[in-house]
This record gives C-alpha cells, structure tokens and sequence, in this order.
C-alpha cells in the first residue's frame, strides 16, 4: 500500500462512464480485482476504485458517475492531481484453469485488467441498455446481454471456474448456482485498508471487513 | 517536550496497517469490550459536507483475546499502546481496567465514556472513573462527548474521581438520509459525526476544559493539517489526535508532524508544545 | 397543509428587512428579554469551513420596547409574529410570556432555552416551560440545544411541563482560532455554530424528538437548499426554520418554497408535508 | 437592495490588488461609499465590499486577498458567475463643498468612484509600499506618500470637507483631527442588511450595526 499524488493524463467517455487515466506514479497496479482509494476533490473521503486497465505508465479506472465523488472524479481535467492509495485488498486468484469472467454494468470495471492477466477468456456481460454495453468494448471477445436478459441466463451448465463482479443480485445469484467462484463484492468504504469497520460484509456467518477479506470473496 | 501525536480510537487498526502505527507516538486501540461483539449491521459509514457519520459499534474481538492476542502482537510491532476501554457498567470498565493494569505491553487506559453507538452505562462518567481508579494504577484518561451542555462541569468531575488526563472530543450523534429515498443512510439511522465540521466544537470543548482543570488534554476531532493541531494546541491541548483524516491520508502522522512544526516555527515558537501558552493568555484576555 | 417556512431567531430583522420577512409564513423575532441589552463587545462573527461562529449575546431593546414600538411596527407589515423569548430565570422567562398573553399580534411564543452565548437560568428548562405555561395560554415552542446527551429526554420533559411544540435545534458552542496569531475570532472566544455543519446535527436532534413525543417540530439547522428542508421533513419537522443561509441570501424563502415543491414531487409526495410520513416509517424500520 | 446572478467580465491585477468587474445586471451602482456583498465561491457567508467604479453595464471591484474569501474572489475568471447583493448601507453624503478625499491602503477602494461623482476633488493617498500605491492611479490626480510618513501629515490646517476611508488607526486619527469628516468604516460583517447583528460599533455610546448606519459615519 502506498500513497501518491498522481497527475490526470485523460478522461475519455465510455457509454455513461467515464475512463479516468492517471500517471502512475511510484504506484504499482497490483494484481486484477485489487482496488485503489481515489481522493474525490472536494470530498472528505476516498472512493474505491477497481484497476480497470493499466497502459504502460499509466492506472486507468471506469467511473459511474453515480453521486457527488464519482461525479467530482469523472470531471477530472488532464493536468490535474489527485492522491491514490493502492493497490488494496486482495485480487482475483489468477491460478484457475478455465476461467469464465462475468460482469454487470459497472462490474465491468475490473475485468479488462483481469482479461489480460488471464489471456483474453470468455467473457459474459450484462448491462442495463445499449448505451451502458459501450463499455464492453473494453473486454477483448466479451458476449453481451441487455435487461431485461440477466447474464445468469447466458451461463453454460459447467460454467468452470467464474470470476465474477456486478450488482449484488447478480453476484447473490452466482454464489448459489457456482460453488467456488471468485466474486468481488463492494461495500461503502471510509479508508480501504483495515482501519474503519465501515466496509463490513457478512462472511461465514461473521461481520469482516471487506477492504481486508476481500473485495474478491470465493462463493462458499 | 514537543506535541505527540496520537490515532484517534477507532481510527486505525496497527496489525493491517503497521507503519501508519509506527509512525505515531503511541497506538490507541479501538474501544475494548469485556465480550466479543459483532457491532451494528451495515450500512456503517457515510460522509456528508464537510464530516462523516459511523455506526460501528464497538466491533471487536472483546478483553481476553486482546490479551491473548492482541497486545502481544502489538508489542512485537514495538508499539507504545494505549487501550481504549468501553462497557455497559462501571464494573464492565473497572473489570478491564483490573485486568490490565500489570500489563507492562499496556500504557495508558482511555475510558470511552462517551460512544453515541451503543448504549448508556447506568452509572455517571464520574463514578465509572472512580470505579477505574480503585481497579488500576495506570494513567486513566476520560474521553468525553461534546454533547454537553457545560463540559467544564464533566470534565472536573471526572478529575475529581481520578483521572489523570482527558481525551476531548468523541463523535456527536448526527443523521444523513438519501437525498433520492429520503431514507436514513447508516443502517441504524444515527451515528457518530466526526472530521472538519466537529473542529469548532472539538476547539471550544478544548479551551473550556483547559480553562477548568490541570491535566493534560489529548484533543481530537477534524485535524487535517498542522495548522488545525497547532489550534488544537493553542486551545489547551497537550498530545493530538487524528480520526477521521488518516481515512484519506494513511501518510498523515508523518505529514502533519513536519506541518505542526514548520507553522510552529512559522508564527515564533522553539516547539510546537509552546503554543499552550498562547492558550492561557488567550483565556485570560477573553474572559 | 404544506411546509410552513420560518427564519430562524437571531438570523432576520424584519424591520430593515420588510420584504424578506413577507416572503416567510411567519416571523420570528431575535430573542427578547426583559430589559435592553447591547450584547457582546465586537467581533462577534467568524466564518469556518462549512458553518459560521455567532456571539450576538442577545443584543436587543428589552420587552417594553418590544412591546411600544416593535410589536406595532411589526403588525403594520401585516406579519405573523412568533415572540423568541429569553431571559436569566424562570420569572424572566414567565414575566415576557404573561406581558405578551394578551397580545393578538403576537401567535405563538418560542422559548430560547439554549442559547450558548448568555448565562444559563439557574433552573431546569422543564421547570421555566412549567413557569411560562402558567403565564400565558399562547402556544409554547421550547427551543433546545443539541448540546445533550439525550435530546429525546429533554423533549419528553418540556413537554410534560406544558410545551405545544419544539424547536430544534439552537446552535452549539464552537470556538475559531486566527490562524496567524491563534487567538480567538470572536472577543468572547466561544461563540454558537451554525451552518451546513450543523445539519447532521440537527437531523439527528429532530429524529429522536419526533420519536420521543408527538408535538409538532419547527426543524432548522444547515438548511441551505429545499433538499435540505425537505430531508428535515422527512426526519419529523412540520415546519423549517432558515437562519444562516439567509445571510448570503435573503431571497432564500422564496427559493427554498419552490426547490421544496418540486423536490417533493419528484419524488412522488403530493405536498412536502406528507415527507413526514416517510419519517414514521423509516423510524420504524431502523429502530 | 437587490441580489443577482451576474457574470464576471474580468479580472485586473492593481499592484497586489485585484479589480473585479462584473456584469452589472438588474443591479443599480447606488451612491459612492456603498457596498455589495459578493458571494465568496466555496466560502459560507458572502463578503462586503465597496463600489470602485461603475463602468458603463458593469460593476467594478477593489479586492485585496488577505484571506480565503478575498483570495477567492480574485481568482475568479471571466464567464464565471457569481450572486452579488446591494447597493447596501449607508454612502458619503455628496452635498459637500470643498471635498477632501483620504484613503489609506485597501480604504482606497470606493475613492475612484466617489472621486468622479465629486468632480475629481483633491485626494490624498497613503500606501505601504510603491507596489501598493499602483491602485492610486485609479483615483483621478491622487497625492500619494508611502509609509512611515502617514497620508495625515500631509492634511492641511484647514482640510475642508474630508471624506475618507482606510485602516481604523487612520479613521482614529480624522476623527480627532477633523470633526465632521465623513469617514468609511469596516465590520466583519455576515449578512450586510441589518439581520445578523453582527457587524456592531461602537457609535454614540451604542453598539449600532455598521450596516444599517454606515458604513460611512461623521466623525463627531
Ligand atoms: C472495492 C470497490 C471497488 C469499486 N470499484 C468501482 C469502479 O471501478 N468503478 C465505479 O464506478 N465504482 C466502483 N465502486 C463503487 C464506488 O466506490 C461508489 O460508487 C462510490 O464510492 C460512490 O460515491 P459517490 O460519492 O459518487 O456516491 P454516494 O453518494 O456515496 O453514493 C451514491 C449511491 O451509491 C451507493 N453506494 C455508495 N457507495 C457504494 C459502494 N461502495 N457500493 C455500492 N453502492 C454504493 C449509495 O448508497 C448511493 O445510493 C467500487 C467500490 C468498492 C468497494
Ligand atoms: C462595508 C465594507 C466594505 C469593504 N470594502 C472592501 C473593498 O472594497 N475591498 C476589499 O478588499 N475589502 C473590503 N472590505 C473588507 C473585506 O470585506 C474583508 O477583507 C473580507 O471580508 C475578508 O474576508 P477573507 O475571507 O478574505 O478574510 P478573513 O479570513 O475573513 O479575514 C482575514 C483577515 O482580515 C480581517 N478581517 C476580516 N473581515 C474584516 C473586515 N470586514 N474588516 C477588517 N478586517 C477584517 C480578519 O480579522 C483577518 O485578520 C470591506 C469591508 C466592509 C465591512
Ligand atoms: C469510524 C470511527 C470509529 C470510531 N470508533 C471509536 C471507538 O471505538 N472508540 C472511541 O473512543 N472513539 C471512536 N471514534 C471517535 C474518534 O476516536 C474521534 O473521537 C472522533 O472521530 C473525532 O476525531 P476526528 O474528527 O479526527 O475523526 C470513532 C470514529 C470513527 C470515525
Ligand atoms: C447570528 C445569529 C444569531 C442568533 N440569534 C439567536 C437568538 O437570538 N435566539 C435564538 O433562539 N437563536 C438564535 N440563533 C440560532 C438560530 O435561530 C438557529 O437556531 C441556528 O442558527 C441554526 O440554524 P442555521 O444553521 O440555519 O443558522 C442565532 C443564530 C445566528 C447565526
Ligand atoms: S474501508 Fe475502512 S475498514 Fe474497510
Ligand atoms: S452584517 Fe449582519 S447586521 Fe450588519
């Protein structure tokens, strides 16, 4: 975990997100899943976010612009600075042998990253309309659904092992019907690293924090 | 004598972040309960304009495997603790306390006598301290809530039932609903409100406690750069504290300190612990 | 039935101000008491991150003058008059509310029991709201601090002894240091904290009173846009009260009404005031 | 008293100042020695500040950024916008016959509007330094001396109708020196029409609120 002050390269619209791409600093990008604590200008707290894609130099981030310190972060001009804290949490475990990614609107996020580590596997997609699918360009070969099809429907029967990250139905879903999957969980989160119990989720019947536990948590 | 710098209870945890640990002057752990508990259900946390609310609870694994696991993976860290005590009883604060006070791993013992996230112990702060007292030799320090109408009140009693400091100040309950469903946002409606916005309140619960009694304060609440630990100070404050800040700024003990010192040095002061004395001549001005 | 707009004691003049206060569905005058006052010496304002430090001190003509000359002139702007009244005293308190009885142009009398720039009265709010409620048949609105461990008790007795209605929440003590010279802003350092700051405050205040006991509330505290009053609504308020935001902007009222209608109907309310349903439920869900 | 949304036209640095200049919209420029509050961005309570000039459909403005509001307030850029309130308070009385005028430092803001209403009186300046003293050429024929000579020392035995505004040592010093002079004073103020009380001096014997009875008031 380190912290750096990083300067704004771009901002380039995705369907209705925004990618964010910032300098890497002496930031390291971690491991797929693995997630940064971007300061929101103006905002008392950091808002996580997943490692969408890594450009050489570069930490790129897909933001939904979904209340005031998404919104402050997606109207990031190039040239400006912001602190980031990372990378954080513990990733997917990349040691699968048929890996099947699933996302769901901005689940998306992670996956781009996560496809290169894992060269370029099938990869199922659902989004809310059109519009929000234009983010599945950014996953090589991705096969997309729109509401009001769930992704769940697209699963084959032996689904092998699934990485997944979408809306917590989706992935409430996929923990009953996929023993074993990798599934990254959000909360709302203060710190990222262990420090507010804010972040807990239910795992094993105990609260634990999910900044430390996970986000990525196997279904059990 | 310079001004140490403390963690905030409940504001970082040594054993995920160690270095943030070791760059303080001393560790103070989240508020210990005689028994393990699960704290509230999520959502827990939610920020507004200028602050932040919580509705932890008092998550933790309770006094004994603080003992048996805790303290001793803090000292391997080489950390100085501080333990924050919490309970639902003077005898639920003087058991732990009793139980710590021949530890050698174990510094000073912060009495949470002020949560807004569980419930009241039955007792007043004053006898919950006094029961303290008779249970431990260790420096006792009384954390107080600013929701009182006269903390000066609270604060000599507290002192008079033996505590050797004060902490000032806890969070105070505050509430944020969505702005779309107009429902609260933390899953137990209310929560502790803490950052830049409770700096004003923290400052005057300072001042007028510093005003009231001799010890040494440990004064918290909205510190983000040095110039607001150097308020702090001013106001009567002798060790600062950072809550809510090291939730952006795990780099902000080592930051703050290098700021508390060149503002210090900035407006005339040897050290920063001099700025105390601006405090008792303000006093004496204004009052 | 809609969201009664009010100012805020302390924070309008009607009389170097006739068309703001025309824009309001009442006025509230600055707490008056029973002889002139000239208040605190200057500086008595600070501004702070999100919120503002005030140390009027009451500043005001006394009752009779209130009475011969304020009253009539408040009458000839065709307003509707709330009376805030204060005092060092329970017969203080009583002796405005019996001077005022008798009076049609004044409807409703507020009792500042919580202002944090005056001496306290020596007795309990209880017992100066028992006091007045002998004195006069007006309705009673008792103004609290949130400046207590449990407002919802303080609402439970003020209301036994009499009390029609609660106003919440008054401002609580801050303190703001020139961070050049770090002595006070304000020349009697303590001042009363208002402002967006104080919103999650004040939520939290009206929650648990509207919780407590079934009087109506007048809600106010941070209110800077209708999204603000209406989230107030929705913690319990019957009423909204704007004090600070009606310094940068006079032309508040008219703009809160209309950003409160149409906030309401987007989501779906008919009126504003039916928002207060969604308190009832919400308390019962997270209780 | 009126408040409106008005835009910024631009922005001019003088010396260590900065002139304002707004759109003047609905806004009338009211009398020399009145104010407006101007909204500060990001700051709580807007900010008092006299008239310096009234341009043809404009506003303009003398800051001197000595804290977070003023500091704000000149970095604002052309098309932004801002709520401006007034004219408020109270002005130099105009029916005056052998105008004086005295400014000291930031005191020198309502001057060069004050001095074009007066027909270009005679008026006296004093600065802390030569960079300072740059405001001075807004003020029509303006005597200037710079610190440690005081602008008193050059008032003559018999100053006529002074009318001034400056640091409260020198406003101390008129008010001896000169009775009836028409002096301009400052008050933190919250509000600038009469609702917060805050703003009291010391007038008669009586805290008054600088606001409703000033800021210009006769020296006794
Ligand atoms: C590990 C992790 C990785 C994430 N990665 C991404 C990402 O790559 N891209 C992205 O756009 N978002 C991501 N998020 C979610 C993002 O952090 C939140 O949307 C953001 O914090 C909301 O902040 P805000 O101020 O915009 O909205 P807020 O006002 O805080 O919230 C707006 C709405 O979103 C809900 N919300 C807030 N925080 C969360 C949360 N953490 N999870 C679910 N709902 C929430 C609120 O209840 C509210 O309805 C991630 C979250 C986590 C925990
Ligand atoms: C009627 C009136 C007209 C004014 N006209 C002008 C003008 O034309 N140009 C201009 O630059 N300034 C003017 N001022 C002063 C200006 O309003 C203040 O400098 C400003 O409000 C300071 O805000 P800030 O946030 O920058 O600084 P703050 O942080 O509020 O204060 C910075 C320093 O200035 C002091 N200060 C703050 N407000 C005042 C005040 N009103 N008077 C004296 N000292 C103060 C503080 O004590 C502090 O030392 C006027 C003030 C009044 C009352
Ligand atoms: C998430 C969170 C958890 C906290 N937990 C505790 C706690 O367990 N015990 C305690 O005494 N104070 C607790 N506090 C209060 C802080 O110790 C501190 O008094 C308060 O946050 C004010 O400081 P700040 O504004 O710098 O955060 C907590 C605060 C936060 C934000
Ligand atoms: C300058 C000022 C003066 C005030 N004077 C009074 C007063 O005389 N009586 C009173 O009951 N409250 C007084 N108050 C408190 C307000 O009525 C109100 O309770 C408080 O400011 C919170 O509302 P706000 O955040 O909208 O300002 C005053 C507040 C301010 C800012
Ligand atoms: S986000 Fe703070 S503990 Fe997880
Ligand atoms: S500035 Fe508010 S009364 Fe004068």
């Amino acid at each position: 975990m380190r912290r750096a002050l990083v300067e704004v390269v771009g901002t380039e619209p995705v369907g209705p997100y925004t990618l964010l791409r910032v300098g890497r600093g002496s930031l390291s990008p971690g491991m797929p899943g693995q997630f940064f604590m971007l300061e929101a200008p103006g905002r008392v707290l950091p808002r996580p976010m997943s490692l969408c894609l890594a450009p050489a130099g570069e930490l790129a981030f897909l933001i939904d612009p979904v209340g005031p310190g998404t919104r402050a972060l997606c109207a990031l001009a190039a040239g400006e600075r912001l602190h980031v804290l990372g990378p954080l949490g513990n990733g997917f475990d990349l040691a699968v042998r048929r890996p099947l990614l699933v996302g769901g609107g901005i689940g998306v996020a992670p996956l781009p990253y996560l496809s290169r580590a894992l060269g370029r596997p099938r990869a199922l997609l659902g989004f809310r309309s059109a519009h929000h699918a234009e983010a599945a360009a950014l996953v090589p070969g991705a096969e997309v659904v729109l509401e009001p099809t769930y992704v769940t429907a697209l699963l084959p029967d032996d689904p092998g092992d699934v990485l997944a990250c979408g809306p917590e139905p989706m992935l409430a879903a996929l923990r009953q019907r996929v023993p074993g999957a990798q599934l990254a969980w959000e909360a709302p989160m203060a710190c990222g690293y262990g420090a507010c119990y804010g972040c807990v989720v239910e795992v094993d019947g105990r609260l634990q924090r999910l900044c430390v536990s996970g986000p990525v948590l196997r279904a059990a | 004598m310079t001004v140490p710098l403390l963690n905030a209870s409940g504001c970082l945890d040594a054993l995920t972040a160690p270095d943030v640990a070791r760059s303080l002057d001393a560790f103070v752990t989240k508020t210990i309960t005689p028994l393990p508990r699960d704290g509230n259900p999520p959502v827990r946390i939610a920020e507004t304009r200028a602050g932040m609310l919580n509705a932890i609870g008092l998550q933790g694994p309770g006094v004994d495997a603080l003992v048996s696991d805790v303290l001793p993976r803090l000292a391997a860290l080489g950390l100085h603790v501080w333990v924050s005590v919490g309970g639902f009883s003077a005898r639920d604060f003087a058991g732990i306390c009793e139980r710590l006070d021949g530890r050698d791993d174990v510094e000073v013992l912060e009495l949470n006598l002020s949560c807004p996230n569980v419930e009241e112990a039955p007792e007043s702060s004053a006898e919950i301290v006094a029961a303290c007292r008779e249970a431990t030799r260790k420096p006792l320090y009384a954390k107080l809530s600013p929701a009182t109408w006269d903390i000066a009140e609270s604060a000599r009693a507290v002192v008079a039932a033996g505590a050797d400091g004060l902490s000032l100040v806890n969070t105070i309950r505050g509430l944020a609903l969505d702005p779309a469903t107009l429902r609260p946002r933390l899953a137990r409606a209310l929560g502790g409100y803490s950052g830049p916005a409770l700096k004003p309140i923290a400052l005057a619960c300072v001042w007028a406690c510093a005003a009231a009694v001799e010890v040494p304060i440990v004064g918290m609440g909205g510190v983000v750069t040095g110039i607001d630990a150097l308020e702090l100070v001013a106001a009567g404050a002798s060790v600062v504290s950072l809550g809510t800040v090291l939730f952006s700024d795990p780099g902000a003990p080592g930051r703050i300190r290098g700021e508390l010192a060149a503002e210090a040095a900035a407006r005339g002061f040897r050290d920063p612990a001099d700025a105390r004395a601006v405090a008792r001549s303000n006093r004496e001005k204004a009052l």
